[in-house]
Order: C-alpha cells, then structure tokens, then sequence
C-alpha cells in the first residue's frame, strides 16, 4: 500500500466546478489555437510558437493557475493545473505552458514576498514568461551541477552553461539555479542579461542553451528558497511532463484507432486483424496504466514528504515513459509511411513522446532513484 | 489511496488477522507452503464467527453489508497479512450467482453451508476439449422423472477432491441452435454414485486439481439452479464476480516483500542490474495500484468495473509471474534442488522458490487466458467493427 | 566467420573504399548526414571502374561472377566502412528482374547504363491505398496503338525526385478473375509529359520520398517487362532479392561502434545499467552475426535463403531501431536541438541523433512490415492449414 | 565482424561422416531409453536415472568423445560433442552426460599423465562417473570461492561447501575447486572421502550439496592444471548447457506447434489464431537465432582465446536464456492447463529450460562479463 494520502481534499478547490469549468474554457482556446493546421502554419511562419495562444492562455487565467490569488494568481490544485497540461499535450502546443508554470511556482515557493510582488502579476497577465533553467549538458538532469556563483562587489558572479532549456528561446525571466560555496543557490535573471543560443526541439517546441559568461547580478536577484524549493520544482516538472504526456498517448490512441479501423488491406480493416488488435489492446492498457500513476505524482507533489514524492514521480516517470515509448512506436508503425510525414500529426506525436523520455532524466536515472528509496 | 476512516478500518482487519489466524498458517502462506485442508477450515470458521466469511455478500444473506471499497481492502489487507485464502467458488462466484438466480430453496439451503464452510464447493466448467472455448462443452444431462442423468466428463476441477459439491455447466439441450443455448447450470452432490474424481498431478508433485468423470449421476431435477438452458448465462455472470480485487494487488505486494528479503540475504541489494529490477516490478505494482484506486474510485461513486478490470488481470497476472521469476533469479542455481527433503538447512525456503515460480504460469491461463482477455477487450473496444 | 581468404578479399575490399571514397563522404555516413546525389553518384563512377558496382550480377551482365558469399562480405564491409549506399533499385531490384524476365533489347539497353550510373531507378509499387497490400493497386494502363497510357498515383515513392526512370506495377486487366492477375510491369521515363512528382515531407523535414501522379502518361508498348499481367510474379522477384544482405549486419556494427563513442563521450561507460544495455544491443548483433553466418554457409553450399531472410528482416530491423533509441538516450535532453544551426559547437553530432532515431522508423514498415514478415513465415511453416 | 576463425576445421574430425555416425547411434540410444513414458518411470522407480542409459552411452562411446584416444578417447570434435548434447537436452535425459563430459575434459586438459592414465579409461567405459564441483552457495557461479585447501601433513585439507552440483549425487569422483595461498587449484576427491546430500531439482536432475569439512586429501591428488584449465571448463560447461537448451527449445516449439494445430478453439485450430500464428513465429526466430550463437560458442571454446572465448560464451549464455525464457514460458501459455501436468512433456521443458537459465552464471552475471570485454 502506497503510504500516500490523496484525501482529504488540498484546501484549494479540487472542486469538480472549477474542474468543469477550466476544461471548458481549455477545450475553446485550444480549438481555437491549436487545430493541427494552425499548428503548423504558426510553425512555417518562423515564429516558433503562437503569440495569440499565450494571450488567450492569460486570458482565461491559465498562467495563474495554483499561484497565490495576492499576487493576481488562482489558487486551484496542482491536479487542476495537470488536467490543464495533459489537454495541451494532446493538442500538442508549443508554447512552454508547463514549464513556464513551474518556474512560476518556483519563484511563489521561493522567492521573497519583494521578489513575487515584483514579478507574479506580469506572469500571471502573461506578460512576462519565466523558466527555470537547471539542466546541463551531457544530460546531466540532477547531477552534480557545474555553474557557480561566485560572491561579487556588485553582487553575485554567474558562470557555467546550462542546456537545452525547454521554452528558454522566448523566456523573458530565468530562475538559475548554481553552486556556491554554501549549495546550490537559485537566481533571478533577465534574459536580455544572458547569451543565449535559441533552438528549435525536433518536436518543434523551442529550447536554449544559456551561456552564463561571468554574468553579474545583484545581491537581491537571488531567491530565498534553495536546494530544497529546487528538488521540489524539478519532481513537478517531471510529474507535469508526465502530465503532457499521458495527453500525447491519448491523442496518439485516438489516431492510430481512427486510421486502424477506417484503411483497409486485404479487404479488412486494419483493426479486424487480431495481432494488431491486441496491439491497440495494448496501446491502451499503456494508457490506463499511465494516467492514474501520473496522479498519484501529482498528489504526491501537492501533498507528501520529499522522499514520497520523489519515490511517486520517479515511479510515475518509470511507467508513462514505457507508455510513451511504446504508444509513439506503435503510433508510427500501424500508420504506415504516413505515420513518418510532417502533413499528418502521428510523426509528431512520436517526437513529443520521444522528448519526454529523453527529459527530466531518463529511465536509469529514475530507476535508481525510485531503488534507492524502498531498497 | 485510502481516506482516514478507511484506514482505520484496514488496521482493525489487520489486528483482528494478526490475532485470529494462527502464526504458523500466515508462515506458511508468506513462504509460499501449501495449507491443510484443516488450516484452511480453521481460518474459514472464524472469519465467519466474526461475521467477515463473506464480506462483499449482502447483510440480508449473513454478509456484512460492506461498500465494494470496504470489501477490497479487507482482502487486500488478509492477501498482505498472510491470510489463507478461502477459495473462490463458494463465496465468490456460486454464492452472489444464487442469491441472483437462485430458487428461494436454494438460496434457504446452500448460502447458510457456504458462509459456514460445511459445503466446499468445486467449479465444474472446463473439459478436455472445452477451455477458454466453454460453449463446445460435451457433459450431457438428460431429465429422467424428476432426476438429471449426468453423463462426462469435466477437467481441470481445481481442489475438487477437498470439496463436497459441484457447480457444473451441462448441455441439456443438443439440438439448440447455437451451441451456447443448450446449456444448464447443475448443483451435484460429488458423493452421488458415478462420480469419479481423478487426481491430476502437476510437475510439482501437487494435486490441486483434477478429471470429474460422471456415469450416469442422478441429480435431483430442482438443483437445476434458475431456469433450464440458460447456464451460459449464469456462467458469464459467475466468471464477472470477483473483479474488484483482480490485480491481486495485496498478494503481489506480499510476494514484493519476500523478494526484497531474498535478494537482501543472497547480497543482490547491491547489484545495480538487480536493483534495477526490482525497482522495475516495484513500480509496476505502484502503477497498477493506482489504476486499481482510479477503479475504487468509480466504484465508490456507483459504476461497475468495466474493460479495466480486464487490464488489471492481464498485468496483475504478469506481474505475479515477474515477481516469481525474480525470486528463483535472486536464487540462481541455489534454488535447484527441490522438494521435501531437498532443503538446504540453512536455508530452507530454496526448496520452494521454484514452486512459486511454476504455480504462476497458471494464472495467465485460467479465468480467461490473457490471449482471451484481449480478445473481450479488443471486442469491447469495438476494434473491428467498422466494416 | 569468414575463411582466410575471404578474410584477405574483405581486407582488399577495405582498402579500396578507404582509397577510392572520400574521407568527407564516409565521416557523413558515420555520423548520419545525408549525401548529396553527386556524392553518390562519384562513388558509382568509381566502383564501375573497378568493375565493382554490380558485384552481384553475373560477368556476362558487367558483374564480378562472385559467389553469394563474396558479395555478402563486399557489401558489409563497404557499410561497415561508410560507404554510401548505392540506393538498391536499379542495382539490386530491376537489374536481377530484367536479366530474367527482360527482353534481349531491354537487357542491352537498360543493363549498362543502370551499372554505369547514367539512369537512376525508383520502384513505382505503392499507392495511397496499395501497401503491403499491394494486390489492390489502382494505376491503369491502357493499349492505345503502339503505346500504354497510363493514369493513376503512386505514393512512397523513394528517391523519385533524384531519378529518371520508375519501373512500375501498373493494372493492365480490370477484369483479371484474381486482383494479381491484372497486373503489368512498366518501365517509365519520367520526363515523359503527364507525370508529375510532388515531395511528401517527412517530420525532420526531408524530402526523400515522393508522389508520383500520371496524367495520360505515354509510355511505348516495349518498355513492359516481360509478358503482360504477369507483373505480379516479377514484383515478388524484384522484393526477393537482396536477400542474404537483409540483417544489414556492417551498417549495425557501424551504428554500435558510434554508440559506444557517444556513450563514452557522454560518461556513460561507467553506468552499470548503461552498460549492460549496450552489452545487450552488441550481443543481439552477435547472434544475428552468427545466423547470417549460417544462412552464408547453406548459400556456400547452394541453399537459397528460405524464410531465415525474413526472420533476419524481422530482427535486424529491430536491432536498428534498439541501436538508434540508445544513441539518442545516450545524450539524454541535449538531443533535443534539432537540425541545421541548432548544434552545439562542441558536440556537432548531437543535433543529428534524432535523425537517425527518427530515420529507422521506416525499416520495421518498407520492404513488407514486420507484421507481414511474420505473416509469411507462418504461411510458410504452415501454421493454421490443418483443418 | 566476429574476429573467431570457425575455418580451418579442427584437425581431429568435425567430419561430416563421424556426425552422421554419432547422430545415428545418438537417436537409437534415446529412442531406446528415452521415450516420456521410459523418463518418468525410471524417476518413479526412485533411481534418478536410468543405469541402462548411461551403461548404453558408454558402448556407444558416446562417454569418450572429444577425450584422448591414448586413454580410451575418441577424439572427435567439440562441435560433435555439443550436437550430442543437444539431442539430450531434447529428450530430456536424467543423467549428467554434458557436467560429466565437461569434468573428464578438465581431467584431460589439467590432469597429470598418471592422473589420466588412473582415471580416463574406466571414465570413457562408463565406470567411474566424474563430475566437476566448483559453484557454491548464493548463485556464486564464478564469484571468489570460500572453499580452501591448506597444506596437511598427509597431503591437502579442504574446508567450504559446494552447492546445487549437477550430477553430483552420483558421482564417483569429483574435481574440487579451492583457494590455496597462490590462487584457485583444482584436487581429484572421491565420492566415498565427502559428505554429500544428494536432491532432484525441479527438473528431476539429479544435484547434490558437497560438505567438504576438513577432508584430508593426498598431494597427488593435486590437478596440474589451475585457474586457467578452470576458467576454459567453466566457459565450456556453459556453452554445453546452451546445447542442452537448444535442444530443449526445439522440443518444446515442435511440443507447441503439433498442440495448436490440433487443438480447437471456437471452431479453428489455435495456430489459425494471427495471435497466435505470429507468437509461434516469435518461438520460431529464438531457436534460430540461439542455435548459431551457440554453435559460435563451442568454436570459440574449441578455439580461440580466452578473452573471445568469454565474449562468445556470455553471448550465447545471454542470447539462448532468453529464448529458453520465452519459448518455455509460451509453451506452458499455448498448452493451456496441459502444460502444466507432470504426464505430458510441457512442464519438464519449462523446468529444463528454466534451470538452465539459473545455471552458469544468470543473465546480469553474463552481460556484465560481455560488457567487460566490448566496452
């Protein structure tokens, strides 16, 4: 029995209206934004992402959501904000919602009540978005980290790289997180105070490395919270990207049933076959399987002591990754050719799921952790 | 996953485990030793003097009245604590199949004995050339006065030998027009003339189960239960019963606990392929008791378990057999030697890895092999039915 | 595997392409970036001056008269040393075809200049409603005076923008009693008025296949292979061959050569789990290595490749995908920049990982998907044809 | 490309005649002695073996291949010696054919020429039935060995225990391996001079635990040969095994194929089921891949160097485990409750192949081996 209290209820709301209601409100921008088409064309007109959908996100209040209503947030759950995550994964949206939302919380967890009156509001409007940028190369997600801060006249001297940063190509706002003598330390710092090299993912969201060249900034850029605030982000971000994913494994479900039962060969519907029968079968238990263990992450992160919660999303990362894996795989493989091509969205759901393997640490990463903690 | 009271209600099922069921069975059961038919009846009496015989079943019946949720985490909490189990086919599958279809004699007669344990039931379903595919079943009965003349034969009629009754599928009509709408569920006494229960001995040495052969057995004509030609019916709903707790989720927790303390003591903890291992079943176990939860959940708020119970018997059963073969894993060729006698004094529970290994291959066979499961799930699913 | 003088001819055979083919060329074969069509074809130019570009074709053809054996070890070496592909088509596909079934003009005529370079090949089978199942294509071709006129669409066609020539599976008898019994083979120019080539576009934004439309397309009654309607049979031919080379052993030890040095550039070599998947991708190529090994030794002693190709199909293919999942695993996020301008100055190759992830996709689909494969296999061993 | 050279042949035979030969005789002797019905008997008459088989072996010479023809031998090659093996594995023999090969092939390669002169030729006529006791307890197949000799007054004295021998329990004589103060070296012990408590394992092979507690030895019974001679029997020990199983998975795939084309099910034989086509399939492809790395692996123990030798050897250990897993688990499933039965061949397969993937060192041992070698 998993030591895990999901109830009663986070204080917040939880509340089945609210529920109702954000998903309502969702499923109108996201079919406003984000039809396939649209997706695409946001793409080829070189701007990586759509402006208008961010603003409809502000809009409707989704950039507020869980964050403190003093500072223009909406207290709702952290399983209102992953039901939010998991329908922008199924619409695959590029914008970087979920880690534009960390970041946020992050800074409410850590910051100083200065630091979030300065900044919460803008985010919350959507007009200033923040990231967190943690990881380094060699796909190093919670190793050791090499970027330091150094103590400084002006204030604190930053150097080291960080890599691939999801959403780092149109962040206005970094938290950083890097050694000092003390620990690891988290700061705020303006892009426009950073080199950065923009790039696009090969599932087309956008990503950065940051070049932290002995960059200053002020004493009061760093953040109160430190390692402890960190860990607690980085096992969000991993149980929302679990999040998003479990909505990629449904939209992937959904299309390979659509095309299984409506082509035919040999005079069958694809889906008459039996072996790809219980390939869909499959396709789906992977799915019933993933959503659940992705709620209990997120609980645990709402909810529950560090070492459960790392134990619940490492359990959550383990398991929505093997989905992942084999849903995207079996996506591309019953579509045929067409599951390869850029006009349809089954090639791009395999590449959604592939990254999320490849983030937040990957399988051996998880599995060690997840020993480490009932061995 | 549990809410406070229903914790609370887990810890007086486990006290009232730790106390009631003696040392020695729960030893047994966490080593994986067989139990007495005696040990068994043991358990099976106070439970019942406790009113818990048949949790799930209705108050009006000599059940507790319990919510499904309540009734999942009583067995969860016995499978966890060590509890023998009591058999399915009187409690689970005949009892709620007579309180449904039952004549109002039937019901009077047999629920009493099966709450009590006087009455061990054994399920007559399966036959040489009936399986998986039930409606080719050949066991005819012919009405002759007010007597059913029983002629077959069944196989497969696990812990038939420990029982003393039968509930059996027969093709009382042969001319039906399809082979599913001949077919009769029969209450049969197994000490009726005729019957011949032969022992069928796994590679194990075990007898759990066996061939019933029936030479013209008379049966009484009103231990026909519900209306004639309608088992396959009856069967379906006896086969649903029991699907709350499907993923044996206690049981692989148990058998969790027991290859954590095998590997600790052949010093795999520290193998990081072996770590790595374990660490893989443990997750899948804490996944598919989430997916259990989500099903709590719905049935918490009225709705049936559906295709998921289906899932959940897949990738329980799947489960049950990678726990197993880790164990012998963690073993190595330790666990070889094999059988009473064979053991390793310093290490007696060797001797018995295997036969966990091996009992598991069944459970992805019976109940609807996992191929079977698929298919009802693929059906339910509508795959293919867009012509 | 190999005998000592096949050793010295593989090692006379590396010597060339280490001689002949650019070091430019083969780093881009290494390291999965795509060669350009000159590139390709200057390597053509200089297998044919060695004689080499056809080494499976008879002598009397502009072959080498090799044995299966030989050829085998030729064209591993040359993946194992990064040469680039040829492309099958012309060489491997239509060549063997026409030797067989092509007329004596057909054969002079297209056979040099298919070894020479000066026409390059696609294979116009595939249609959007015509895969694997092949039988229900639907490009007509209708006999008008001397020339067929042909309508219809081709899709997945492979490199029909860098070629001037398709043979073509096209429906000459709409009334065959048996969908393949209508079918012809066509060799089309395809700068002929009324085709029509439009790219299809994969994900990572290359062009390497295409539609192909045909809008009254002309094409002179002596371009069809062989005898009409027998299209079918050839097809099977053209998909036959290139069978002993089917695990595509040399371009997997290649890609698990560039794994273990991503791996290592990366620190991986010391991660245990790491290690031992590594171990289990070189060992799957071992025992394909060693299956193959026995395919050529049957082929030595002139047993043609029977349904072991399709086993090696099966998992080679597989084995390429594991390989390629591994290399981007292996860079973890950092492999999630993508294409030109999006690399890493220090570790330009990470921006290519996806590529080749992405890329070997297609090899469990083209050439008859997995599924098929196994279709076959069971067809031939006869599996469900007892009634 | 494989660097092993399979060609030349080996001098001694690897003709295709003296195989023809031995095949011949091979199938005579199992289908005089090992029908399922004669297996079963001979286990419920409490003798674990069948005396006659073993008594047959011998007058076929089958006890003296691959061994020297000045000491009774016949000496054919490894590779004629594994196709032996295999034919065992399919019939499931009770005796210990390949540990007893293995054990008078170490004798051959470390032993003195008196110790062979003393031994070989009552080994080849079947009389004296050698076995090698090298594993000890915890699945320590090639871990540091506890077991030690010390130097004694009279010679050797042996202290530890050997777990879990094959064969063991009716042996006359046994190769011991022990630690002395320069390294691992191997002592002749008789049968009578140890305790031994002799068990069926779950496959009904014989097995036997050996206490070695403080047995005192003659310094002639000191092998020549040590650690290296130990390592080659090992790795050939392993490579038999293989074999064995080859020729156990063949079984069961024919066991399965004529079950399912038989068997009916709502109508159509099993094998007409895609499902089920595409598994036998899968069955079908691990026997053909598992029996050409075998056959690698006896070259390579014939052959080459110890460090190709190891690579070789931990591939086929690793490759057919997982075909003896996959094929002895889905002949057990196809059967249906007929697979689990002690009167029907299903279940011993299973049990065969499922020891065989405990013996010699488990999967992790083996990949971890190869890994040493490659990376």
């Amino acid at each position: 029995m998993s030591t895990t209290q999901m109830d009663p209820a986070p204080a917040q709301s939880d509340d089945a209206d609210i529920r109702a209601l954000l998903r309502n409100s969702l499923d109108t921008v996201l079919a406003r934004h984000y039809s396939f088409e649209q997706r695409r064309d946001a793409r080829e007109n070189e701007a990586r992402e759509s402006q208008a959908a961010w603003a409809a996100y502000a809009e409707l209040g989704l950039l507020a959501l869980t964050l403190p209503a003093g500072h223009g947030g909406l207290p709702v759950s952290l399983a209102d904000l992953a039901m939010v995550v998991e329908a922008m994964g199924g619409a695959m949206v590029l914008e970087p919602y979920a880690p534009a939302m960390v970041a946020a919380r992050l800074l409410s967890a850590a910051g100083s009540e200065d630091q979030q009156a300065a900044w919460l509001p803008a985010i919350c409007r959507g007009e200033v978005r923040v990231i967190l940028a943690h990881e380094e190369a060699n796909g190093g997600y919670a190793k050791p980290i090499a970027a330091s801060a150094t103590p400084d006249p002006h204030g604190w001297r930053l150097s080291g790289r960080k890599s691939a940063v999801a959403g780092g190509d149109t962040a206005d706002l970094f938290i950083v997180s890097a050694n000092t003598a003390n620990g690891v330390a988290l700061f705020l710092v303006p892009a426009a105070d950073l080199a950065i090299r923009p790039a696009r993912s090969f599932d087309w969201t956008g990503t950065a490395d940051l070049m932290l060249d002995d960059v200053i900034i002020p004493t009061s850029a760093r953040l109160t919270g430190g390692e402890a605030a960190l860990a607690a982000a980085l096992d969000e971000a991993a149980a929302l990207a679990c999040a998003d994913a479990v909505g990629a494994i449904r939209a992937a479900n959904a299309l390979t049933r659509a095309h299984t039962s409506t082509r035919r060969q040999f005079g069958r519907s694809l889906d008459a076959f039996q072996v790809l029968q219980h390939r869909l079968v499959d396709m789906t238990i992977a799915q019933e399987l993933a959503a659940p263990i992705t709620a209990a992450a997120i609980a645990a992160c709402a909810a529950a002591t560090p070492a459960e919660r790392a134990r619940a999303v490492s359990a959550a990362k383990v398991k929505v990754g093997e989905a992942a894996r084999y849903v995207g795989e079996q996506c591309v493989q019953l579509h045929g050719g067409m599951g390869l091509v850029q006009e349809y969205p089954a090639a791009h759901l395999f590449a959604r799921l592939s990254l999320f393997e490849l983030s937040h640490g990957g399988r051996d990463y998880h599995l060690e952790r997840y020993a480490e903690l009932v061995l | 996953m549990y809410t406070a009271r229903e914790q609370a209600f887990a810890e007086e099922v486990r006290a009232f485990v730790r106390s009631e069921c003696s040392e020695d069975v729960r030893r047994k059961v966490f080593e994986a030793v067989a139990v007495t038919a005696q040990e068994r009846l043991a358990w099976h009496k106070a439970l019942h003097a406790r009113g818990w015989a048949a949790p799930h079943w209705p108050a009006e019946h000599g059940g507790t009245g319990w919510s499904p949720v309540e009734t999942y985490i009583f067995s969860e909490t016995l499978a966890e604590e060590g509890a023998p189990d009591l058999g399915s086919f009187g409690l689970k599958m005949l009892g709620p199949t007579l309180m449904q279809y039952g004549t109002p004699e039937q019901k009077a007669y047999y629920l009493p004995r099966i709450l009590s344990g006087e009455d061990i039931w054994c399920q007559g379903f399966s036959e040489p050339g009936a399986g998986s595919d039930l409606a080719s079943l050949k066991t005819r009965a012919v009405l002759d006065g007010d007597h059913w003349v029983v002629n077959g034969q069944k196989m497969w009629t696990t812990m038939a030998h420990e029982s003393n009754m039968m509930f059996a599928l027969v093709r009382t009509d042969p001319d039906a027009p399809k082979p599913q709408m001949g077919i009769s569920m029969l209450l049969i006494d197994l000490k009726t003339p005729g019957v011949d229960i032969r022992p069928i001995i796994l590679l194990n040495g075990e007898r759990t189960t066996n061939e019933v052969f029936f030479d013209n057995v008379r049966v009484p004509a009103e231990n026909l239960v519900g209306e004639p030609h309608k088992g396959w019916t009856y069967s379906r709903v006896v086969l649903g019963n029991e699907r709350l707790s499907i993923a044996r989720i206690g049981l692989n927790r148990r058998q969790l606990a027991r290859l954590k303390r095998i590997a600790a003591q052949q010093g795999l903890t520290t193998s990081p392929l072996f770590r790595a291992r374990i660490a893989e079943a443990s997750i899948e176990l804490d996944a598919l008791e989430a997916m259990a939860t989500a099903m709590l959940d719905r049935a918490r708020a009225g709705v049936a378990p559906g295709i998921e119970a289906n899932m959940l018997k897949i990738k329980g059963s799947e489960l049950q057999q990678r726990l197993t073969r880790l164990l012998v894993e963690a073993a190595g060729r330790s666990a070889a030697p094999f059988g009473p006698g064979a053991a390793d004094p310093d290490r007696p529970w060797l001797a018995r890895l295997f036969k966990s290994h091996f009992d598991t291959r069944v459970v992805s066979i019976y109940g609807g092999s996992n191929e079977i499961q698929r298919n009802i799930i693929a059906k339910s699913l509508g795959f293919g039915a867009s012509r």
